[in-house]
């Protein structure tokens, strides 16, 4: 849909331990903007360190990770710039429990961004209309469904104007029948263009709108492939028998 | 030595008239251990040398009687040339004495809170400072109601100690009574049954207070 | 079985101090209780046979309802005799004459030299004990409360006076006696010491009203040891002289029909 | 004296101090579990009943009760040793606390602690027994030291009933020498190395139960 | 596989309140032995409930329930005896986290059963065996993974031998790579012939092993057929949807 012009993120030779747990060995990985990229693979390979690591929530200790150009890691403040490049949706969707819809997304704008309050609110409000849930802005995340909590986080991800937007298990937290609410809003956003780095195991969503598949294991990227290649016959053994797994049940 | 009711009625008012000195020192040290408290814990959970000596200061502070600091404030201070005023000693004395058990209290408060909350926060940007302010704060506060107001009770039970200081607050008004009249039963049975009404006052109003906190957002 | 044949049969009585110097305390070096009162108890019961004296330390507040509650048999902690605390316990014959006095640093920079000096000078604060008579005989004196800062013991008074809280600590010139005896380096007793119009208050063992025949026992006693040369050795123990010696025909009853 | 002596001269109180602490535990974890589980178990007016007994233990002012229980009650016939008095009072003082501990730990299980005990076809006593208590005692322990830190500070009170505790002795030592700030040192000190270990003890098994697998994280 | 010859649970016009929600209305459900029956419906339309009725963790107000012949709810010792007829899988595994995973199995054999600790041993063992998993019989919970965890609850529930096994959605806590390994423990089960209970969203698993698909919304039963009948083109519109929505992504 878009051209793959620039590149936001550009991972090399990325390292990380955790104490004496080596949790990501020499990976590689560019994503150029407007690309979508589905990472999967086995419980504990790393996926979720990888991801972390793109927006700064943790360190890492060796290779080199840029961010929209700037080297994470190296200065706190051109680290918290270049964090703001991207939104970060979480399994447990993490929404702040004592705060409004409405408040969980203008927080930031007003904190971070310096909006006022009519500002964030306006931002806040069209973010919520796409992901179809204007209705409960007055309504505390307690007092929403899982999928309906899920797309309360993505809007407030969205609301800071992200260029990448970063997903962990959006939807592995979610009743089967809300699974597809929430991938239908991702899948709208990636019809729209957002670059999208994506951990997930819906094999569906996948193979609609990944660019590009990545199979880490054991902290490794065993696999890159095209969406295509990668549902193809071809690959990494480790990977066709993951597949098998849960294509099976 | 019976229980003399006509007595113990008329030592009433006179205790009552100490109640406002118990009450105000008792707010005043709950709004210091409060804020001192919630300091010691930020600095012990950035770390390094800072944070282990301030967790070692809370370590130190837990135990040791509360007893022994008001001594230790009021006649040790002065001979380094630190001269405070009975209240203001009495005040600092159960501030900084509670303020190591109520970090602990945040402690747990924040510990409690999931992980995934901070990182939220830090995933929109927040600074660290707006992340407490407006993300860990009030969820701490949610969590740590019912711990809170029990160490406000602590501290409101506490206040008699500072007798020791010549601040006249109610218990030591009843003790006045006592030595003035030799009989001690009822003066004390009337202060004890003043701080027993405060008490389960301020444990009422957390427990009020805690159902609002949990009723927002509540599923 | 009263109180006086339980105490006569088993040669034991449970006595009430505060550990206060001099009245009745644990010397630091042997651990046993000794004191004013215990020496004049043991002295006047030891020919009876009453011999082995129990003692219960306590605070001072919790010495009159220990001995109301059957806790101990006697309070020998230097109760001065007042008409309030007649109301309640039995006092023995007066034992002791205890002018207030007072307590400054060494030097006495402040130049107090009675209540009216204190009552005078408005940067003077004065410490006393907790209900204390001194206290009562400061205000009659004109002592504002607002200058006077009231402890619940004597090592607080002590305390404050060493960390410049205080002034002068008022107590009773027998207590004065003892504790400048002891290691108190830096302070001294204000000599003299006008009282004015405050009259002298008189120390005496206290015993539960319903024990009369005890008290009379004691009385008796008391009335034989007194002249002896026992006695005066207990005097000159605690380095009491004739400031301090009960001139004779005072009685603890005209003492507690006093007006107060 | 130099420090040292007055040092040591306090910890003359310790076997007093010991010995009301280990007395006074004998009241406390009794009290603290019986009355703990009865007030999770309980409904409607026998849990007032049971919350009525808990916060008169805890509500009240400690240094009134031991006045009451030591000074007045024989009055009425009831005559205890000073031991009985302090280890009771203190005693039941911690337990009312670490009571709501117990309630609070059984309540924080996951209710399918319990529901997977009834579908094993166990009896509620035995889920009580062999599933509930053992997971609320490991998660309370923490709680549970410090309330024996609170027992050992507490007992800078118990002079007032005739026992010899390390603040009565400083007290004692205080009028044969006088050196305040020697002695409230030494005082602070004295406590501080007898509840210091405690507390760390208290750290280290705080580190233990929140160690493996049992930390939940995110929702 | 085997014949339906005698009744375990028989429901008939069940209703249950919890205040004032009226959570499940009018249930009517037979389950003969040896057939297993799936229980799928959206979040909140009473499967748990239900099945929780069925061993007796929840009271009804209405109707009757007669597990193996005896009415549940009317006597708590006969109630107590029923329920040993059954076994209960969760879907949070509710291993108990103080106790080994061998502690775990044979705690009820020998304060229910009232078996000596060798006998326990070596029933939970043979069953610890059963599920794959004798190796791990002196680890704790804690130690092991979700899927782990999972075999060994459905272990402990078969020590007590029940006549009829209740699974409430035993994957959906699961990664999904664990998934298959409790599926296939239960496929291997309902070849052997147990009788079973089974909330899951798994439609492979439906498909395989039910020889009955019950769907419910609302509280009530709208749909129930046989698994060749419920895949098939019949059944009531709001079950299409469901399945529609859940087979989709
Ligand atoms: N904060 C941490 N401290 C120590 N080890 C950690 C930490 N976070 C993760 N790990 C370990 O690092 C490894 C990779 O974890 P990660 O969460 O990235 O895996 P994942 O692929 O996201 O798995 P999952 O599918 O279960 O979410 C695991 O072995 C994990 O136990
Ligand atoms: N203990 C309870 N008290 C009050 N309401 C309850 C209780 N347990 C369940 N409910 C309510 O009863 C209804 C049915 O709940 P139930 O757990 O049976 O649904 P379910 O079909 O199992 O849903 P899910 O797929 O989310 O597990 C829901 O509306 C739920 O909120
Ligand atoms: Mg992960
Ligand atoms: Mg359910």
């Amino acid at each position: 849909m878009s051209t793959q012009s620039d590149t936001i993120v550009d991972i090399q030779g990325l390292n990380k331990w955790f104490g004496a747990l080596h949790v990501l060995k020499n990976v590689d990985l560019t994503v150029g903007s407007g690309t979508r990229v589905v990472v999967c693979g086995p419980s504990g390979s790393g996926k979720s360190t990888l991801i972390r690591c793109i927006n700064g929530l943790e360190t890492y200790q060796q290779g080199t990770l840029r961010l929209a150009g700037t080297m994470l890691g190296l200065n706190a403040r051109e680290t918290a710039a270049a964090r703001r490049q991207t939104g970060m949706v979480f399994q447990s969707f993490n929404l702040f429990p004592h705060l409004t819809v409405l408040s969980n997304c203008t927080l930031a704008l007003r904190r971070v961004a310096g909006r006022s309050r009519a500002e964030a609110e306006d931002i806040a409000m069209a973010h919520l209309e796409k992901v179809r849930i204007p209705e409960k802005a007055k309504s505390y995340p307690g007092q929403l469904s899982g999928g309906q909590q899920q797309r309360v986080a993505i809007a407030r991800a969205l609301c800071l104007n992200p260029r990448i937007m970063l997903f962990d298990e959006p939807t592995s937290a979610l009743d089967p029948e809300m699974i597809k609410e929430v991938l239908d809003v991702m899948v709208a956003l990636a019809r729209d263009g957002m670059t999208m780095v994506c951990v997930t195991h819906e094999m569906g969503f996948a193979r609609e709108v990944a660019d590009q598949v990545v199979f880490m294991d054991g902290g490794c990227i065993l696999d890159s492939a095209s969406s295509r290649d990668f549902f193809g016959s071809a690959g990494h053994p480790r990977s066709r028998l993951f597949l098998e797994k849960i294509l099976k049940h | 030595m019976g229980f003399d009711l006509a007595f113990a009625l008329s030592s009433v008012p006179i205790i009552l008239g100490a109640v406002g000195t118990t009450l105000f020192v008792a707010l005043v040290s709950c709004i210091g251990a409060a804020a001192t408290g919630f300091l010691f814990e930020m600095v012990r959970r950035v770390g390094g040398i800072a944070g282990l000596t301030i967790g070692f200061v809370i370590d130190f502070i837990r135990s040791t009687p509360v007893l022994a600091w008001l001594y230790f404030l009021y006649f040790v201070l002065p001979f380094y040339g630190i001269r405070l005023g009975s209240m203001t000693v009495g005040v600092m004395g159960l501030s900084l004495y509670y303020s190591g058990y109520l970090a602990e209290v945040f402690k747990a408060g924040i510990d409690a809170i999931p992980r995934g909350q901070s990182e939220a926060a830090r995933a929109l940007s927040l600074s660290r400072r707006d992340a407490v302010i407006h993300v860990i704060a009030p969820q701490m506060l949610r969590n740590i109601a019912a711990p809170l107001g029990n160490y406000f009770v602590s501290i409101l039970k506490a206040t008699p100690y500072l007798a020791v200081l010549a601040v006249p607050e109610m218990l030591g008004q009843a003790f006045d009574i006592a030595s003035e009249t030799y009989r001690y039963t009822e003066p004390l049975v009337v202060a004890g049954i003043i701080f027993l009404v405060l008490a389960l006052a301020i444990s009422h109003g957390v427990k009020r207070l805690e159902r609002r906190l949990l009723a927002v957002g509540a599923r | 079985e009263t109180t006086k044949e339980r105490i006569l049969r088993e040669g034991r009585i449970v006595v009430g101090i505060h550990n206060r110097s001099p009245w009745g305390f644990r010397d630091d070096k042997t651990g046993e209780p000794t004191g004013w009162h215990p020496d004049i108890l043991k002295a006047a019961f030891a020919e009876l046979g009453v011999t082995n004296l129990e003692f219960q330390v306590t605070e001072f507040g919790a010495l009159i309802p220990g001995l109301l509650a059957g806790r101990f048999d006697a309070v020998a902690s230097g109760l001065a005799i007042t008409p309030d605390r007649c109301k309640q316990v039995a006092f023995g014959a007066p034992d002791l004459q205890a002018p207030d006095a007072a307590i400054v640093l060494a030097g006495n920079p402040k130049d107090i030299h009675g209540y009216a000096d204190i009552a005078d000078d408005e940067t003077i604060i004065m410490g006393a004990g907790r209900g204390s008579v001194v206290t009562t005989n400061a205000k009659a004196a004109g002592v504002p409360e607002t200058r006077m800062l009231l402890f619940p013991d004597i090592e607080s008074n002590l305390s404050a006076l060493r960390a410049g809280r205080i002034d002068t600590a008022l107590m009773a010139s027998p207590t004065v006696i003892g504790l400048l005896a002891g290691n108190a380096h830096g302070l001294e007793r204000a000599l003299p010491f006008d009282v004015g119009q405050a009259s002298t208050n008189f120390a005496a063992i206290a015993f539960r009203k319903e024990d009369v025949d005890l008290r009379a026992l004691y009385d008796e006693q008391l009335a034989k040891l007194k002249g002896t040369e026992a006695f005066a050795a207990i005097m000159g123990k605690y380095g009491f002289g004739e400031a301090e010696a009960v001139p004779p025909g005072i009685t603890a009853t005209d003492l507690c029909n006093r007006e107060p | 004296m130099t420090l040292i002596d007055i040092w040591l001269g306090i910890l003359q109180g310790l076997g007093t101090t010991a010995a009301v602490t280990a007395y006074g535990l004998v009241f406390a974890i009794p009290f603290a579990l019986a009355f703990g589980v009865a007030q999770y178990l309980t409904g409607g007016v026998a849990r007032l009943l049971v919350t009525g007994v808990i916060e008169f233990w805890r509500s009240s002012a400690v240094i009134i009760l031991l006045f009451v229980f030591y000074y007045a009650l024989p009055v009425v016939g009831i005559t205890l040793s000073a031991m009985t008095v302090s280890a009771m009072v203190l005693g039941l003082n911690a337990g009312g606390y670490a009571s709501q501990a117990v309630r609070a730990g059984l309540q924080a299980l996951p209710s399918g602690q319990r529901e997977a005990g009834a579908a094993l076809g166990l009896s509620r006593p035995a889920i009580l027994l062999l599933i509930e208590l053992p997971q609320a005692l490991i998660t309370m322990s923490p709680t549970f030291v410090n309330t024996v830190i609170q027992l050992v500070k507490a007992t800078a009170l118990v002079s007032l009933v005739t026992l010899t505790d390390m603040t009565f002795r400083a007290k004692e030592i205080a009028q044969v020498e006088y050196k305040p700030v020697a002695i409230y040192t030494a005082l602070l000190l004295a406590f501080f190395v007898v509840c210091y270990p405690i507390a760390l003890a208290g750290r280290w098994l705080e580190r233990r139960v929140a160690a493996p697998g049992s930390r939940a994280d995110g929702i």
